[in-house]
């Protein structure tokens, strides 16, 4: 035995692990989003493929870039800036010049995580941040919807249709079946909700995500939706409002995000809801026909507020303060 | 010309009762408070910025008296408030020699021996929890930083394994001795440049097998010594009292594993 | 059927792989080793003086370690021979202890004060307890006696025999429960006789339905000791969730389970006590339970305290592969050993020796603040802030996070993707204020 | 200190906007165009002269414990002057200005100045220093007007950079753009003047040392 | 009435955040922030603060600048009005309720140069309030400015403990740019009111 290579490991206890790690949990949210990924390539075709490629390429390239600059070692073998371009090409029109898209993969990657600190340093959501700063920097080219790869002129996607309420409307709301199936004008990942739901069904199969965000959140939003959403009070279209737009990936795919969401149940409780009360409040009143994506946003911003003050009693102790 | 009188009368008007009133309830609204906040308070420069990140200068002031503070939180005034302070507060820099902190271990990776591989935070208290840290040594510096890391002046570097005070950083503030879960760090005057860099308290033979320059407790530096400032502590161990040491050098030329050294800036 | 099942399931916990190999391996007895090493300090407390010195005969069952203090257990030889040393040793701790080495003659002659205690009342029941060097089998190691003496002004109207043994690999518990149920029973009467307790409860993981079989099978027409199935989910085996899954009462932050009237006994610490009763020979030996993927022959011993690990190894036909790791107790809250000279203690449940695979763990990253330590954890706390705290030197802030009330039984490192250091930074943070509250004494 | 060591102090070393983060209002709100910068720095710039003279002057006469809602008044009565010239020689400027004009009574920078310096120093020393406070505090605000305003609108000064291919990133010239734009500003001054660290990690030693085992490959 | 309170709060307090949007009292909102409890103490300050002095410009520039025609003194007197009210306010405080002086007076005199202040007293006058809609739009700039501290301080305070941010961007340059995305997510209030 070499004296200086002793050959037994001492540690802390426990000496026994679950086995599962950050890159498996990204590689199963990769694996989630297939079932999206294939219905957007097969509904919007090559603005696609070029869209996704982009983004996942801006970011694991600003991810390894920023790793080499700081002189840390290279993290991008933890999938997290996949999942991030990833997610940001689903909340992207699928008509957005790339160069835009690339722009935003730079931003989510190296302004809203990176100089934090990088993976689970950041306060906020890096794909949501990004789409966020994009609609803020190019607001038409970021509402210019294509229609499915059927007929590939400019539309409304359904809620700005429904958004539009007393004004003349040429369009009508598409059906609930193609809201659900997907062949709707909308973000790349935002028109199957069929296709998203398998990858959540996936996700909460292998204990990824819990259901309180999702459900709170998208509880909240046909609640609200349902009985403002209408004419008169209890008279809206709620199964519209939850089929329609980013609210299937919002509330499974990004609200869930480990890092910017609350640990305990009673924080995920309280941030779903928040998700949703903000979501049905900038929807039926708000500048923006969507408000999935700043409401997560906003949420986000709470988080270290919620966590403090849900933080769980002690088994047996008073309530925990901090 | 008439509009010129009413303002300088208005806004004199104003200044004079506002004057009035702020002093007469000044006085009805006096609270007596630690002189020395007030005294801070006046040198400090009173921008209320709030970048220090106390309420106002006000807040500064009494943080600052109370010890919560340290003198140079303010980052609008300089090294000129920081000598008004010492002023103010009564703390005179002392005409003493400078003083710095010395790791009193030499035992490198490549000259200590390991017992085990350790798993766990990098942190020397919590690696001494585990069978009194990984190096085969138990009095050894175990290089997990947690100097280092509380050393508010960056003066400690970790070399090969062994923590490393860079002297022309170091302001002796004494809170890496109180880190150290090995107790190996003490104060000695700068100038004094020979340390045993070694406090294995074990016999000469046991030291020998964990590490190459421990102090095996040979007492040749004791012999050679020309003033008697070498002594062993009751243990197999040399120590230099650095108040009868005059520098001369001779013991590290006795020493069989190199325990003593020179030590300057930092090692090597 | 005097079966019930669980009252309450904690919250948290995880779900460990069972891993019970030996579950079906007859307790073999170990022959006498050569060599024997006595740390003095074999429980929670004080530590004990030698009372020989070297060069000193001593017989099996004779006192060779003791102290003053209440909290001090006396420690025996195992042994007949003759004692080489007496040496201070580095302890798992970091501390050094004073450890006895005896050479063992074979002939096991054993002490002439070796003789049943008689016990007529509580007080010298407890005084006999002491004198056995009992201390809780289960891997904590307190002094036993203290347990079954609670402060005057609780009053203890439960007892809990803990047959849960949830950590992985081990079975020596198991095998108790096996081998001599009725032992346990007997002990159990004894301790219900001695210190007034009416009701009592065997409480056994569902994974060992033979052992459950067992004894509802003897307790059948029983009133007064109920078998309680438990789910097997890790920690139930912890004292906390065990009065809580079998009684439904939550014993308070920072006390004992005195507190709520429950008193809580290991299986082996059980039959221990009604076996001593009866011969008066004390504690001097262990089961012990020897697996793990280096290991070439898995068993369960019947081993002599103060033999060395080594010695347990070669018996269990040495390694098959170079092992990397060896813990002493379970993988998830036994101490890992960095040599086989050191030895069986009183606490000692099990030995596992792992190979490179199974020793090396993953590399820590950054926290990703998935919240799946706070959904583990049995105690309801959220060890990952404990962690930030501790990382960026803000150990006094941990006080807030529930830090003191950590049983540490590992779960959220387990379930940790980022392979985070959670339960070691929790007793960090538990040393250092410890240490910043001695320093404020001062 | 000579006058240009004073000088230089306000540009470089003491920069009110990156090294003393002083004034940040003005500096996030108006620089949504390199002009917008110039004028609210040449404003402040002209105030900060003023204040540090008159202030200067009567730093014998004013008592200590009213000194500053002295300051105060001098300083107000500067921004008012500054505030009617304005409105009546570049009234766009002002405009776009609003608020901020009446608001550079409560900038830090000029507040700090007055304590710090010209309440202690002669009358010449403290006009240099409001000079070379006043000039650093303009040129980051140009920087930063200048670099919001390329980014945000695609111009410098009003005039078009590129043609309608490349539409620029309007999220520069609204509020989180204010907030990143100063954020970087001082991230990237401070890799040009903050103190090089020197420390010597494990990395750089070379021993073959088989401590960190973290580093190891990753088991189960 | 009410759904002018309405409009008034939504607009104050998300859509013309007075920190994210408005860039007004920067200083304070980077300074005070880097602890939740001294967040609310300056953000209740703020309020309070703002409240009152919304009603002593409103005063003064009714029946003194408007009534002898110098509204060009606007600057000058505002500012000498706040400061003194603070300086008196921080007084009384000190002198009667040394808990509530802990608790909020200290906060006082950083409020002195608080640009957000002097600045909601002049868009009081500049937008035509009546007394009541000045007091109400000065407290509700105040909650405004509350949240936006109590949010930034609950996200430095998680800094403190999980971050690892380069060393030249550490104090100033990251809390700004934190900023700079918190004011991102506010632009999701756009349009809020028509």
């Amino acid at each position: 035995m070499n004296p200086n290579d002793p050959s037994m490991i001492a540690g802390s206890s426990p000496h026994l692990k679950s086995g599962q790690t950050t890159s498996i949990i990204m590689r199963d949210v990769l694996i989630a989003l297939v079932p999206a990924t294939l219905a957007s390539l097969y509904f919007f075709r090559l603005n696609a493929v070029f869209l996704i490629l982009t983004t996942i390429i801006s970011c694991v390239l600003a991810e390894y870039v920023a790793n080499k600059v700081m002189k840390k070692p290279v993290t991008i073998g933890d999938y997290s800036a996949a999942v991030t371009g990833l997610l940001l090409a689903f909340n992207l029109p699928p008509s957005l010049p790339l160069w835009m898209a690339a722009t935003g993969g730079v931003f989510a990657i190296i302004i809203t995580k990176q100089l934090f600190g990088g993976l689970g340093m950041n306060f906020i959501n890096p794909a949501l941040a990004a789409r966020a700063f994009l609609m803020a920097s190019w607001p038409v080219a970021m509402t210019t919807w294509t229609k499915t790869a059927v007929d590939a002129a400019t539309s409304a996607t359904p809620l700005a249709i429904i958004k539009k309420g007393g004004e003349v409307v040429t369009d009508i709301p598409p059906a609930i079946t193609n809201l659900f199936l997907g062949n709707v004008p909308g973000s790349l990942g935002e028109t199957s909700a069929l296709a998203l739901l398998i990858g959540a069904v996936y996700l909460v199969v292998r204990r990824v995500i819990t259901l309180e965000i999702p459900l709170t959140f998208i509880g909240t939003v046909a609640l609200m939706t349902w009985i403002l959403g209408g004419d008169s009070l209890f008279s809206g279209n709620f199964l519209y409002h939850v089929f329609a737009g980013g609210l299937i990936l919002g509330a499974f795919y990004m609200a869930t995000d480990y890092t910017t969401s609350p640990v305990s149940t009673a924080g995920k409780i309280i941030m779903g809801t928040g998700c949703g009360i903000l979501t049905a409040v900038i929807r039926l009143y708000g500048g923006y026909p969507e408000g999935v994506c700043y409401s997560i946003l906003l949420m986000n911003l709470a988080v270290p507020l919620i966590d403090k003050y849900t933080l769980p009693k002690s088994f047996g102790g008073g309530k925990i303060h901090a | 010309m008439n509009e010129i009188i009413l303002a300088a009368a208005i806004i004199g008007i104003m200044g004079i009762v506002f004057g009035i009133g702020l002093s007469y309830a000044a006085k009805v609204f006096h609270v007596k408070e630690d002189e020395r906040i007030a005294r801070v308070r006046v040198a400090l420069p009173g921008a209320n910025c709030g970048a220090c990140g106390y309420p106002g200068c006000d807040g500064l002031a009494a943080a600052i008296v109370e010890g919560k503070a340290s003198g140079n939180a303010c980052p609008a005034s300089g090294d000129e408030f920081t000598e008004k302070l010492a002023d103010i507060l009564g703390i005179k820099t002392e005409k003493t020699e400078r003083k710095t902190a010395r790791v009193l271990c030499n035992g490198t990776c490549a000259l200590s021996r390991a017992k085990y591989q350790y798993y766990g935070i990098e942190d020397c208290s919590a690696a001494a929890q585990i069978f009194g840290g990984h190096k085969s040594c138990k009095y050894g510096c175990l290089g997990n930083g947690t100097c280092a890391r509380v050393c508010p002046f960056d003066a400690i570097a970790i070399v090969e394994g062994v923590a490393v005070i860079l002297q022309d950083k170091c302001r002796a503030c004494g809170l890496c001795i109180d880190a150290c879960p090995k107790k190996l760090i003490e104060l000695i005057p700068v100038s004094k440049n020979y340390s045993v860099l070694c406090r294995s308290k074990d016999k000469g033979p046991a030291t020998k097998k964990s590490c190459d320059v421990g102090c095996i407790g040979c007492t040749k530096c004791v012999k050679t010594c020309p003033v008697g400032a070498i002594s062993m502590e009751g243990a197999p161990l040399a120590k230099i009292d650095p108040e009868k040491c005059t520098n001369c050098g001779e013991c590290v030329k006795v020493c069989p594993t190199t325990a003593i050294r020179k030590v300057e800036t930092f090692c090597n | 059927m005097n079966i019930t099942e669980a009252l309450k399931i904690f919250k948290g916990g995880v779900p460990v792989p069972h891993t019970k190999r030996t579950e079906e391996c007859e307790v073999i007895t170990m022959p006498v080793p050569k060599t024997l090493i006595f740390p003095m300090v074999q429980h929670l407390g004080a530590p004990c003086l030698p009372l020989i010195k070297k060069g000193d005969y001593v017989k099996v069952g004779q006192k060779i370690g003791d102290a003053e203090s209440p909290m001090a257990v006396p420690v025996h030889s195992s042994v007949s021979g003759t004692v080489k040393d007496i040496r201070s040793i580095l302890y798992a701790g970091g501390t050094d202890v004073m450890s006895v080495e005896i050479e063992s003659d074979g002939l096991q002659v054993v002490h002439e004060l070796v003789a049943p205690p008689v016990c007529t009342d509580k007080k010298e029941f407890l005084k006999a307890i002491r004198e056995s060097g009992l201390v809780g089998l289960g891997g904590a190691g307190f002094p036993a006696a203290i347990k079954l003496s609670p402060p005057p002004d609780k009053p203890v109207d439960v007892l809990i025999i803990n047959g849960a043994e949830c950590e992985p690999f081990i079975t020596s518990d198991y095998r108790e429960m096996i081998d001599n149920p009725l032992r346990i029973i007997e002990g159990a009467e004894i301790i219900m006789n001695f210190t007034g307790i009416k009701n009592a409860f065997i409480g056994i993981e569902s994974n060992k339905p033979k052992a459950i079989e067992k004894f509802c099978s003897l307790l059948a027409g029983n009133s007064a000791i109920r078998v309680v199935k438990l789910p097997s989910r890790y920690p139930q085996g912890g004292e906390k969730q065990l009065i809580y899954a079998i009684t439904g009462r939550i014993v308070p932050a920072g006390k004992l389970p005195s507190e709520i009237g429950a008193l809580v006994h290991n299986v082996s610490t059980t039959s221990f006590i009604a076996q001593y009763i009866k011969t008066g020979m004390p504690l001097i030996k262990k089961k012990v339970t020897v697996d793990g993927s280096a290991v070439r022959e898995p068993k369960n011993l019947e081993v002599l305290i103060g033999t060395q690990l080594q010695d347990v190894f070669d018996f269990c036909g040495g390694f098959k592969e170079e092992p990397h790791k060896i813990i002493m107790g379970g993988p998830m809250m036994g101490v890992a050993q960095f040599s086989l000279t050191n030895t069986v203690v009183k606490q000692t449940n099990a030995l596992l020796a792992f190979n490179k695979k199974d020793a090396t763990m993953a590399a820590e990253s950054v926290c990703i603040k998935c919240g799946k330590c706070v959904e583990a954890c049995p105690m309801n706390l959220a060890p990952l802030f404990i962690s930030g705290c501790v990382e960026k030197n803000q150990v006094s802030d941990t006080v807030q996070y529930g830090v003191n009330d950590c049983i540490e039984c590992g779960c959220c490192s387990f379930v940790c993707p980022a392979s985070r250091h959670l339960v070691q930074s929790i007793r960090y943070a538990k040393a250092e204020l410890r240490k910043l509250a001695h320093k404020a004494k001062k | 200190m000579s006058l240009l060591h004073i000088i230089k102090n306000g540009i470089v070393d003491e920069n009110p906007t990156t090294r003393l983060v002083l004034g940040t209002c003005p500096t996030l709100a108006v620089t949504t165009s390199a002009i917008n910068g110039l004028g609210m720095g040449i404003s402040t710039m002209a105030v900060l002269i003023g204040s540090n003279i008159v202030i200067s002057l009567l730093r014998r006469v004013i008592p200590d414990t009213v000194r500053i809602p002295a300051y105060i008044t001098v300083i107000a009565g500067f921004v008012t002057i500054v505030q009617l010239l304005l409105k009546a020689y570049v009234p766009e400027i002002d405009k776009a200005l609003g608020i901020f004009i009446p608001l550079i009574v409560v900038n830090c920078i000029i507040l700090a100045r007055a304590e710090a310096f010209a309440n202690k120093n002669s009358v010449i020393d403290s006009a240099a220093d409001g000079l070379g406070m006043g000039i650093g505090f303009t040129i980051m605000l140009i920087i930063m007007g200048g670099a919001r305003e390329i980014l945000g609108n695609g111009s410098i000064f009003g005039i078009a950079l590129y043609g309608s291919a490349v539409s620029p990133a309007l999220a520069m010239i609204l509020p989180p753009g204010g907030f990143l734009a100063f954020g970087i500003l001082i991230g990237v001054v401070n890799v040009f003047s903050k103190k090089k660290i020197t420390t010597i990690g494990c990395t750089s030693c070379g021993a073959p040392c088989k401590r960190k085992y973290d580093s190891g490959e990753g088991g189960k | 009435m009410i759904e002018q309170i309405v409009t008034s709060f939504l607009a104050a307090v998300l859509i013309e955040n007075f920190v994210l949007v408005r860039f007004l009292g920067i200083c304070p909102f980077l300074g005070v922030s880097k602890k939740i409890k001294t967040a609310w103490g300056m953000g209740i300050a703020v309020v309070f603060v703002m409240a009152l002095a919304s009603a002593f410009t409103w005063l003064i520039q009714k029946y003194v600048l408007e009534s002898f025609n110098i509204e060009f003194l606007q600057t000058i007197t505002f500012i000498l009005v706040i400061a003194a009210l603070v300086q008196f306010v921080e007084m009384v405080i000190k002198k009667t309720s040394r808990t509530l002086y802990n608790a909020l007076g200290v906060y006082l005199p950083l409020i002195t140069t608080n640009c957000a202040i002097l600045a909601v007293c002049i868009i009081n006058v500049q937008k035509g309030f009546d007394l009541v809609n000045a007091i109400l739009y000065g407290t509700f700039a105040g909650i405004g400015f509350t949240l936006a501290l109590i949010l930034f301080a609950g996200i430095r305070e998680r800094m403190d403990l999980f971050s690892n941010i380069p060393e030249n961007l550490k104090g100033f340059p990251i809390s700004l740019i934190s900023a700079s995305l918190v004011s991102l997510a506010f632009l999701g209030f756009q349009g809020l009111i028509k």
